[in-house]
């Protein structure tokens, strides 16, 4: 059946080609920046969006945090170890939420520059260990963020 | 090329079809204009609040549509017994398969498009995420039609095949829900979405490369209940 | 490789159990070309579901159907069956000739055109009809039409004579005969008597 | 050279014959309880008891000796699954297909398990209970792709006809696990990254993983039990009308 095999490596061909015309597109599209989260220095530089919600994430400036009136409202500094950001949250904060530590804050920029954070979240990293081997290690996330102050 | 031929000839029939039951076509809509205009009622009438849902809202009422439109695209193959033929066909079953499917996004998904913009200026949307949502609809709801085939193929033979229909099928409707609502919001905020875009592109590329095969397989199973 | 002149079906071994309960077992068959098979049994003795196994959409529990030598399914079987189930597999919101063409499509051109077969099932007239405006054996009438409008060697037929009228009957058997006689065969179930001169009748009675 | 293969083939075409596989699953239940005990003691002794707390987490995190697992097996038993319904499909061994019905049960299970300790963790070291995140989104979809294999078995009447439909999903299932996985990751992250796949060097503490990878194993083991359970009721409803389950009926008095 010659006209049967035909059609079937004319399908097939279709087949490779749609898949191989997915593949290219995927492959694109990683090159772009998919993540909708932006580390203080683009907030800084403009590139964060003005008018809308979206998730600021960088480490806690030490000794960045204070509470202005005593209320729930918290102010901290947050760092990319480049530039830096003022965000304001009235909460309670989770647990991991101290100070050198990473956290996603989840809010939108008002008009003096400041994040307006309705959500912190702690990120805590992926690394379990003793805290006396913990004390043995170098943070090399220190000494930058003493530099940013 | 025959096979084509019959392709064309299942497309045109399952569209000749349609337009001699009108109501198919028209239900999707009116449900999916429908859901979109109790979200103002529901969460009250705040500018900002919808504007700033509104691609997950046009998005969310455009799935729920298309999954409601599901059950139309075997069911009345199944019950005068068209599916058999079609199955019977010396054409491969998944071109056949691809075509009912195209008709099916022709008749139910294609009109979404055209309401959609009417419905995004209800709903506060920005003029320049207007164009993004037509081409995510665009490029989203095939393959809502696509995967949506391959679970109203495997119910299509059960009594209540409904909700069993919506457990199989909505879960697999995440990544389109996901980058298309996505995109929409970008857009409005004027960040670029090409990569959203893209995304959509190959879902869509590999949903009617693969889709076919499992509705085609499917479908042999589902004649025997 | 067969010649192209003789066909045969063969089943070998075949046995079905449905909801429990076995429909038949080591069944075997051989039709060739000109040949009928004609399954007999009341109802629920499995003449249906030996039918939609030779059509390749049940499995069998065991055994094997096979064309030309070649275990079903296949393409090239495919492209040599028809069937025409107890479902009459048209669409009543389209016309006579359009749900002919769309048979035509999804099949191969067979001897004769639309209309030759429609003067052969007497429906001339009825073109542009939906068939929604058609009585149950003018239906019946028109799915036997598509056997005759695409290319096939095997009718599979699942009670054929449903409906029809003495003098449809009649006309089947006719197009039966013409069917066999012209190098073709069929499988078929009845109910009725099928009066069928001159070919070569296999009985099968399942209990 | 050729000997090793032939057993293998030999065994495994025992183990597709029903009778025999119902056999040798009796036989070797004893031994995976035994097994299993033994791992899970030492590894929640371990886990809870020797292995030192968190520098930063402090005891809260031993629920990772539910979590991880549990987590691991939703994923595993869905590509089992696949796998089982594949061959299931392509060379149609009844055993293939029971294995793949029987582990759906046991890994909507695993799944429900991980959303739940996940969550009981997220609340202290969040501060939520929930969140969108790649990970639980992607669990919690796979969870109800589980529901509708489930539920779609349940619905189809024929046991066979129903294997193939089962089948057919869990293959569609298993495609778009990592398009959803991905998708969510992309849309949005929180959940760290992952600690024991780093080949360079497991981010984790000797003592801290020792007892992980025990309850691990342990989690394994479970799901051989469950899944060998689960196969042995299938198997007698399926062939209740075989000659080998009606002797064994005899044989065990039970009729």
């Amino acid at each position: 059946m010659k006209p049967a095999r035909k059609q079937r490596l004319i399908l097939i061909g279709l087949m490779v080609l749609g898949a191989s015309l997915a593949t290219a597109f995927a492959l694109k599209s990683f090159n772009d920046n998919l993540m909708y989260f932006f580390p203080p220095t683009d907030v800084v530089e403009g590139k964060a969006p003005k008018d809308a919600l979206f998730r600021l994430g960088g480490m806690v400036i030490k000794g960045s945090v204070e509470r202005p009136d005593k209320g729930m409202m918290v102010r901290f500094k947050l760092t990319d170890f480049n530039k830096e950001v003022t965000v304001e949250y009235t909460g309670i904060l989770p647990d991991l939420f101290r100070e050198g530590q990473g956290i996603v804050a989840h809010g939108r920029l008002n008009a003096q520059g400041v994040f307006i954070a309705e959500e912190v979240l702690a990120k805590h990293d992926e690394n379990y260990m003793p805290p006396e081997i913990k004390a043995t290690l170098k943070n090399p996330a220190n000494p930058p963020a003493g530099q940013a102050q | 090329m025959a096979m084509f031929d019959a392709f064309a000839a299942i497309v045109r029939r399952d569209l000749v079809l349609a337009m001699r039951r009108r109501s198919e076509i028209a239900n999707p809509v009116l449900f999916f204009i429908l859901v979109i205009t109790l979200f103002p009622l529901g969460i009250g009438a705040q500018p900002k609040l919808l504007q700033a849902i509104a691609p997950g809202i046009i998005w969310v009422s455009a799935l729920l549509a298309t999954m409601l439109s599901l059950d139309s695209l075997f069911r009345s193959d199944f019950d005068d017994g068209s599916l058999e033929q079609i199955l019977l066909s010396p054409h491969p079953t998944s071109i056949l398969v691809l075509g009912k499917i195209t008709a099916h996004w022709l008749t139910t998904g294609l009109p979404l498009l055209i309401v959609a913009p009417l419905l995004a200026v209800f709903l506060g949307m920005p003029n320049q995420s207007l164009s993004i949502l037509l081409l995510t609809l665009f490029l989203g709801t095939p393959i809502l039609s696509l995967i949506g085939a391959v679970g109203v193929a495997l119910t299509v033979g059960l009594r209540r095949g409904g909700m069993i229909l919506s457990l199989l099928v909505l879960p697999l409707y995440v990544p389109v829900l996901i980058f298309a609502s996505n995109a929409v919001e970008m857009a409005s905020t004027g960040l670029p979405v090409t990569a959203q875009i893209n995304i959509l592109i190959s879902m869509l590329l590999m949903a009617l490369v693969l889709a076919p095969w499992p509705t085609a397989a499917a479908l042999k199973m589902s004649i025997n209940s | 490789m067969q010649s192209h002149t003789t066909h045969q079906l063969q089943g070998e071994n075949l046995s079905c159990v449905r909801d429990d309960r076995e429909l038949f077992t080591s069944l075997g068959f051989t039709v060739q070309t000109g040949q009928v098979l004609l399954l007999e049994g009341k109802n629920g003795s499995g003449k249906t579901s030996l039918l939609r196994i030779i059509c390749g959409f049940r499995e069998p529990d065991t055994g094997a159907v096979s064309w030309c030598g070649e275990e079903i399914p296949q393409s090239q079987y495919y492209s040599d069956m028809a069937y025409v189930g107890h479902l009459d597999g048209i669409k009543k919101e389209l016309t006579v000739q359009e749900n002919l063409r769309l048979s035509l499509a999804l099949g191969r051109p067979g001897k004769l055109s639309i209309q030759q077969a429609l003067e052969k099932v007497q429906l001339v007239g009825y073109e542009d009809t939906l068939i929604q405006a058609l009585s149950a054996g003018q239906k019946r009438r028109l799915s036997l039409a598509r056997l005759l409008i695409t290319h096939n060697i095997l009718w599979i037929l699942d009670e054929p004579f449903t409906s029809l009228d003495k003098q449809g009957i009649v006309l089947v058997e006719s197009l039966m005969a013409e069917h066999c006689a012209n190098g073709g065969m069929m499988v078929m179930t009845s109910h009725h008597d099928v009066n069928l001169q001159g070919v070569d009748v296999q009985y099968i009675r399942l209990f | 050279m050729f000997l090793v293969p032939d057993l293998v083939v030999r065994f495994f075409h025992r183990m597709a014959s029903p009778p025999h596989f119902y056999a040798f699953s009796e036989r070797l239940m004893p031994w995976l309880v035994v097994i299993f005990m033994l791992l899970a003691v030492t590894g929640l002794y371990g886990g809870l008891y020797l292995a030192p707390p968190d520098y930063q987490q402090g005891d809260s995190y031993r629920i990772i000796y539910i979590h991880v697992p549990s987590a691991w097996m939703s994923l595993f038993i869905y590509v089992v699954m696949a796998i089982a319904g594949a061959i299931g499909l392509i060379w149609r061994i009844k055993l293939a297909e029971i294995v793949m019905i029987s582990s759906a049960s046991v890994g909507a299970s695993f799944t429900f398990i991980a959303l739940v300790t996940g969550s009981l963790w997220g609340k202290p070291m969040w501060g939520t209970w929930w969140v969108w995140d790649a990970r639980l989104t992607s669990e919690l979809i796979l969870l109800f792709l589980y529901l509708g294999i489930i539920g779609l078995y349940g619905a189809i009447d024929d046991k066979r006809t129903a294997s193939k439909a089962v089948a057919i999903l869990a293959l569609v299932g298993v495609v778009n696990i990592p398009i959803i996985h991905y998708s969510v990751e992309w849309w949005n992250t929180l959940h760290q990254g992952p600690t024991v796949a780093k080949m360079d060097k497991p981010s984790i503490h000797v003592s801290m993983l020792t007892p992980l990878l025990l309850m691990a194993l342990a989690f394994k083991v479970y799901y051989a039990i469950a899944l060998i359970l689960q196969a042995r009721v299938e198997l007698l409803q399926r062939e209740r009308n075989s000659q080998w389950v009606k002797t064994k009926a005899v044989e065990e008095g039970g009729l």
